[in-house]
């Protein structure tokens, strides 16, 4: 394969954030718009070449004897460390990696169309498009990594593309604040990624990952089998490089920077909160998915993690008024879906079939969810407001919305035929084989996500129309927004139905897909009843929600309050760290360390208005002194004689 | 050189600028050219450990010589410091009062720092030392702002109590430097080749010269002259200053101090390395809670340098890589920032970040310009900063012993406390809603403040994105103290 | 052995230099404290002509006694009234410089007298020994170039007393 | 024992005329008067010149030399001084030395 077109890949959206953030400025709306879509159009078409040609070619480069390759396609030095820590950029080509090309330059190039209809009248538009393509360029550099420092480079640098998008109307202090959340707690969890990183390399002296996957063994032998508080220092490598995915995937307990992050354009939300950079900490899982398998406690941790924040973000998504807010709990309970079909992958259980269904998972999710975000995005497009109560009854104002909307609640929900429920049976199969206790948990996950999906769906669709309705009629979003819906709508119906297994699993090796009716039947059931439940409280306008609220109120306010988390991360940050030690330090350097050497300065000062009067110029003085010397003189030399 | 040109030019700001900006061009282009030079004599194979020696005898009964010499250390130095005096140069375009006399003094200081990256003799390196420091009480003293006699005063005393040590050390370098009976040198090549110090003595010196550098490193506690005095001084003071004069003390820490008694910085390393990793943390929490806009700087400075000295004190040739990377990093970057508060305070007349908000609104070139100096300084990869920091964690990791993880690990975590005060800075600042409604009326960036802030991200940005050639430049120049260190073993 | 007439001038003259001294930096009022000194100054002439240096005393009587204390009493009288007492010192001051004085005069007294060297010769004895110096011979010293002479410095304080005229015009002269 | 005028004698007038006028200098407040003792000192010490070379060097005329030399010089100084003090009463209204705090007025 020829590097051209890899490139090209990175180098169209770097091109086009750096002409329109500097020439932007004196840019007409139109010019952007038209530049910002052209170039996505062209890196769609690059991106689809890409990874059809890798995965239909059947070149040798790509496939031998069926088994999918892994191919650097270029690979030059960026930075040397030592002789051996090379920092390379470089292009790997994969399965995983030409299906995330997929997902994002669709989602990217969807986002774009719909933004020429959804920000086309806000000030800035410009700047949004140069955003929107550096963080399509950190992306794609992120997931052609060849080696994990590549990645780390452009695992900050979606971050920043992150920080700046959310903070996009940074007049409000609360997109501003939002964005500063996300990028420290990121960057908290980035931390974490770079020690692991360090520990790492420093047993294991290469970035590459094909080095890395490929010799596992080596790996663990060059730790010597040294450990660090009770764990292996291999686990330690593990869990922190994964508490960097565990910050951007938002996982418990470095989440909260999620739900705060809907303070930018919702397009925003559905590029990169939903479907792309999200899903980063997945990726990196799934990229280092073989040296995981060496570590199980790694993998126990994974998967621990994976449960407990899918769990508790569908129980806080259920008891949320913002719907972008339940869609950010949404996008991080299915996330960690995906964490926990990794996290009990195994090679000797179904040939790892929990790797393919996660990227299954991810591949769906990322469309699906991406419909949600941009139809919520139509939604609040239309009554101007993020909160369901000023919604309701909305089903016969927009009905493209609607049916679009109700397309993809089905998908998350896992109902047959829609692509969510592929997905999500091949996760909880694997699940059930790992293990029949976390089998049931996902499942009851699985459950609650469909309920609270359609509390979602019926309290803006159903329930009872808004009064405003009269004044300010809702209507559809223009073209450029519907088309994108329609597309990820029809694209939910089918994706289902790709056999994914032949394209990507955790060896290359291809797996077929098949239905375990036990399973499929279980959580079908049980997606089922809580939509059932859902319409039986919510289809029309009753007072049984508020009953149950009152039933229950301690619980509902808590999960409403999201567990408190936020609570105790200002008191953490605000209390001990920046009022504790930060003022502390700060008090301390001018108090102490300050004062100290001021008060050498004083000292000196003071010694010298002390004998100050020595120097007084009074001659008379001047005299005494000088005799008094003569006289010590004289003593000494008395003294001497004698 | 320049003295010459501002000297003749009379008090017109006109022909003044004239001077100073060709000066700055000519400097600029002559470093430029030295490093082409330089890269293009080493690519040829010359491997002496400096180039374009030369050495002229001073003042013959102490053997003092004016000896200059550089590696491509010192050449990437001269660079930045020429970059950083021509931003400066267009960054006090409109200096007030005696703009002839703020120019004189300016090129002082700089013919100070150019004499002391290039001089291999220890003896002119500390006049050239002295000679940089001596302007900085008159340009603060004088254009500054706030208490700024205080500052100046304060910046002065502990600098000069900084040299006190440090002449004890080369004094003592220089007698001890030679084996008996030979010839006493100020050399540094010369006592390195004799390398007959005794260790006991070396630690001793080793002590001196470093404190001596190290307090104009802004090491941890002898940092506060940094503060007060970055926050007096005029825009390109401490431009320069931040930028260039405490990079001489990182520099002299290698130079002389690791570099001429390597026994006892493998001995003694571990005191520093406890007082720098303080530093590195220690200033950039300071840096949370500051609410002067140059405070937050100068303590994030106090962070930086830290690192730079904390790099150079692990003893092995990435880390100490990297140190220099983030020499070159940080002097670029803070004297953007630097300029940038210049320019924000000039029209705001306010340095306190409580009375800002919503720059962003009104001069959105300034806004992103800082914007993108914060991210430099949070290691954002793309630009310098990462590159530095990443060097130096990687090189410190080498070291597998609890004590240097712990500090590592300690520096690591200071690049999260490092966003955590940018961002504060950038989201009350430059973000947000306009929060008084009289700075709606300000201007953005004129002409020359825009080639001061250009010319300096170009060079951050070029050295984010390219690092590989300065890395191996850099590296290749510390072959010559690596094996002085190793050899001690 | 000395003449008991030089011995008793000794005396009278010795006394009266102590006296005058004293009285010189005692007394309070300055006109008086000034006559004081010109008897100081006259009795060291006579010293001086008591050792054999003529021209000494001739020069100490001119220059001193008539030109220094002219310029005294003219300064006195132009800054305060003649007969105004100056204030009384302070106790402890006083007390200090009774101390100081008495103690170093002590000090030095007993040094003196315990120089082994300052007793022997007696002052004729001297003056016999060394020749009578005339004044042909202070001439030619003070206006030669050779060793021992003294034209250097003799320009020197010439000089130096034209500098004075003129620094004291300059200072003293209304503004 | 015999009364010889041996140098002692001499000595000690010079002794106790240079203690008073330290005395003097030290305890006078009016600048004229610690002129006046600083004129006593100045003596003193011109009598040992001419006490010295008379009794240890009598061939030579050194001492003499030099006090002679010394008056001269001790003139100058003291019309200088005095032409200080003038001014100084003139601008400030009296000679007492504590009153005289600053160079300039």
């Amino acid at each position: 394969m020829g590097i051209t077109l890899p490139i090209l890949i990175l180098a169209i959206p770097f091109t086009m954030f750096l002409v329109l953030g500097i020439g932007g400025v004196k840019m007409p709306r139109k010019v952007a718009g038209v530049i910002g879509i052209l170039a996505n159009a062209s890196l769609l078409a690059i991106c689809y070449t890409v990874a059809f040609r890798y995965f239909f070619s059947g070149d040798t480069q790509f496939i031998v004897d069926g088994v999918r390759q892994q191919l650097q396609v270029f690979d030059v030095t960026w930075l040397a460390f030592t002789e051996r820590l090379v920092v390379k950029i470089g292009f790997l080509l994969d399965p995983i990696c030409a299906m995330m090309l997929i997902v994002i330059s669709t989602i990217s190039f969807m986002v774009h169309l719909y933004s020429w209809g959804y920000m086309e009248h806000e000030p800035g538009f410009q700047r949004y498009y140069a955003f929107l393509a550096l963080f399509t360029f950190s992306m794609l550099g992120l997931v052609v990594a060849t080696n994990i420092f590549q990645m780390y480079i452009f695992w900050e640098l979606v971050g920043v593309s992150s920080f700046l998008l959310i903070g996009f109307f940074y007049k409000l202090p609360s997109a501003v604040s939002a964005s500063k959340k996300a990028f420290i707690v990121t960057r908290f969890a980035d931390l974490g990624m770079l020690l692991g990183i360090l520990v790492l390399t420093f047993y294991f002296p290469t970035f590459n990952f094909i080095d890395i996957t490929h010799n596992t063994g080596n790996v663990l032998a060059s730790t010597g089998g040294a450990t660090f508080l009770g764990a292996s220092v291999l686990t330690w490598a593990l869990v922190l490089i994964f508490t960097g995915g565990m910050g951007k995937s938002a996982m418990m307990p470095l989440h909260i920077w999620l739900p705060d992050a809907m303070e930018g354009p919702t397009p925003v939300s559905a590029l990169i909160h939903a479907a792309t950079m999200v899903v980063a900490g997945v990726y990196l899982v799934a990229r280092m998915f073989p040296l995981y398998l060496v570590e199980e406690a790694s993998m126990q941790f994974i998967t621990w993690v994976g449960a407990i924040t899918a769990f508790y973000a569908a129980v806080v998504a259920c008891c949320q008024i913002d719907i972008k807010r339940i869609l950010a709990f949404s996008t991080i309970s299915q996330i960690a879906f995906m964490m926990v079909s990794l996290g009990v992958a195994r090679p000797d259980i179904h040939e790892g079939l929990g790797y393919m269904a996660s990227m299954f998972h991810l591949f769906t999710h990322a469309m699906f969810k991406a419909l949600l975000f941009l139809g919520a995005g139509a939604l609040i497009h239309a009554v101007h407001s993020n909160n369901y109560t000023a919604m309701g009854g909305l089903r016969k104002y927009m009905p493209i919305t609607h049916w679009t909307f109700l397309i993809g609640c089905l998908a998350i929900a896992g109902i047959w035929p829609f692509s969510g429920f592929f997905s999500k049976d091949e996760m909880l199969s694997a699940m059930f084989s790992y293990s029949p206790f976390w089998g049931y948990w996902m499942t009851m996950v699985a459950g609650l996500t469909a309920f609270y999906m359609f509390r979602m769906y019926f309290l803006v669709f159903w329930w009872e129309e808004n009064p405003h309705y009269k004044e300010h009629k809702p209507h559809d979003a223009p073209w450029q927004m519907s088309v994108p819906l329609l597309i990820l709508a029809a694209v939910s119906c089918v994706a289902g139905f790709i056999p994914f297994g032949h394209f990507v699993t955790w060896n290359g090796e291809p797996y077929d897909i098949h239905i375990n009716a036990q399973v499929a039947a279980t959580s079908l059931t049980v997606a089922v009843i809580a939509i059932a439940f859902a319409g039986w409280l919510y289809l029309k306008k009753n007072d049984k929600p508020s009953l149950m609220r009152q039933a229950l109120p301690a619980l509902w306010t808590a999960a409403h309050r999201r567990f408190y988390w936020d609570e105790i991360y200002l008191f953490v940050t605000r209390k001990i760290i920046f009022g504790g030690i930060c003022k502390g330090i700060a008090w301390f350097d001018r108090h102490v360390i300050d004062a100290t050497m001021d008060a050498f300065a004083s000292m000196t000062q003071f010694v010298s208005v002390k004998i100050k009067g020595m120097q007084s110029g009074s001659v008379q003085t001047y005299v005494v002194w000088y005799f008094l010397g003569a006289l010590v003189l004289a003593a000494i030399t008395w003294i001497c004689i004698l | 050189m320049m003295i010459g040109l501002a000297c003749c030019s009379n008090s017109n700001m006109k022909a003044i600028r004239g001077v100073m900006v060709a000066g700055s061009t000519v400097l600029l282009a002559m470093s430029i050219w030295l490093v082409v030079d330089f890269l293009g004599l080493r690519a040829a194979g010359d491997a002496s450990e400096m180039l374009y020696t030369g050495s002229w005898m001073w003042y013959a009964p102490l053997n003092i010589h004016l000896a200059v010499g550089v590696d491509g250390i010192s050449v990437l130095m001269l660079l930045l410091s020429s970059i950083i005096v021509f931003a400066g140069t267009f960054a006090s375009w409109k200096i007030d009062p005696l703009p002839k006399n703020f120019f004189l003094w300016f090129c002082l200081l700089s013919t100070g720092v150019f004499g002391f990256f290039i001089s291999i003799d220890m003896f002119t390196m500390f006049m050239f030392y002295e000679v940089a420091l001596i302007p900085m009480y008159l340009l603060i003293g004088v254009w500054g702002t706030g208490r700024k006699e205080y500052s100046a005063m304060k910046l002065t005393l502990m600098l000069m109590g900084g040299s006190a040590f440090l002449m004890l050390g080369l004094l003592g370098i220089y007698w001890h430097g030679t084996p008996e009976g030979g010839l006493h040198t100020w050399n540094i090549l010369e006592i390195s080749h004799n390398a007959s110090i005794d260790p006991s003595w070396q630690n001793l010196l080793f002590c001196f010269t470093f404190v001596g550098f190290g307090v104009l490193g802004a090491m941890f506690p002898f940092h506060t002259w940094s503060p007060d005095g970055h926050a007096c001084a005029p825009t390109a003071v401490s431009m320069l200053h931040a930028g260039v004069l405490m990079k001489l003390g990182g520099y002299g820490c290698f130079r002389i101090a690791i570099f001429l008694l390597p026994a006892a910085a493998q001995e003694l390393a571990w005191i520093f390395i406890i007082l720098t990793g303080i530093s590195v943390v220690y200033g950039a929490f300071s840096a949370c809670v500051q609410t002067d806009l140059k405070y937050i700087n100068a303590y994030s400075s106090v962070s930086h340098c830290g690192m730079v000295l904390f790099a150079i004190l692990m003893l092995n040739q990435t880390a100490m890589t990297g140190g220099i990377l983030q020499m070159l990093s940080h002097g670029l970057m803070t004297a953007l920032f630097f300029a940038l508060i210049g320019m924000i305070y000039g029209r705001t007349h306010t340095r306190d970040i409580r009375e800002m908000g919503g720059m962003m609104q009104i001069m959105p070139y300034l806004g992103v310009c800082y914007m993108i100096a914060g991210f430099a300084s949070l290691g954002l990869p793309g630009l310098s900063g990462f590159v530095a920091e990443m060097t130096i964690f990687f090189g410190s990791f080498e070291h597998s012993d609890f004590f240097h993880r712990f500090f590592v690990i300690a520096g690591t975590s200071s690049i999260v406390i490092t966003a955590v005060y940018i961002l504060r800075v950038v989201g009350k600042v430059i973000l947000g809603p306009v929060q008084n409604e009289h700075h709606r009326e300000l201007t953005d960036a004129s002409w020359w403040e825009r080639l001061a802030t250009v010319s300096l991200i170009v060079c951050l940005a070029g050295i984010g994105f390219f690092p590989n050639w300065l890395n191996e430049t850099i590296r290749a120049s510390f072959v010559p103290i690596i094996d002085a260190l190793n050899s001690v073993f | 052995m000395d003449s008991v007439a030089n011995i008793i001038l000794y005396f009278i003259v010795a006394i009266a230099m102590v006296t005058f001294s004293v009285l010189t930096v005692t007394s309070r009022k300055i006109l008086r404290s000034a006559t004081y000194l010109l008897f100081v100054l006259l009795s060291t002439a006579v010293f001086y002509f008591q050792l054999g240096y003529q021209f000494l005393g001739a020069v100490q009587i001119a220059v001193y006694a008539g030109g220094i204390m002219v310029l005294f009493v003219f300064s006195i009288l132009l800054t305060r009234h003649p007969d105004e007492k100056t204030a009384l010192l302070t106790h402890h001051k006083r007390m200090l410089g009774i101390t100081l004085s008495v103690v170093s005069l002590v000090v030095l007294l007993f040094a003196l007298f315990n120089m082994p060297l300052l007793h022997g010769a007696s002052l004729t004895e001297m003056i016999k020994a060394g020749n009578e110096i005339t004044m042909a011979e202070i001439g030619t010293a003070l206006v030669g170039t050779e060793k021992f002479q003294y034209l250097l410095p003799f320009e020197a304080v010439s000089v130096l007393l034209l500098a004075c005229i003129i620094g004291g015009v300059v200072v003293a002269r209304k503004r | 024992m015999t009364m010889d005028l041996s140098m002692l004698w001499y000595l000690v007038p010079s002794v106790i005329m240079f203690t008073a006028g330290v005395f003097g200098f030290i305890t006078r407040r009016n600048m004229i008067a610690m002129l006046i003792s600083l004129e006593l000192i100045l003596n003193s010490a011109d009598l040992n010149f001419v006490i010295f070379n008379r009794f240890l060097f009598p061939g030579q005329m050194e001492g003499m030399i030099f006090t002679l030399f010394a008056i001269a010089i001790a003139a100058a100084e003291t019309a200088v001084a005095i032409a200080i003090i003038i001014n100084i009463y003139r601008s400030l209204g009296n000679t007492d030395i504590n009153s005289a705090k600053e160079m300039r007025h």
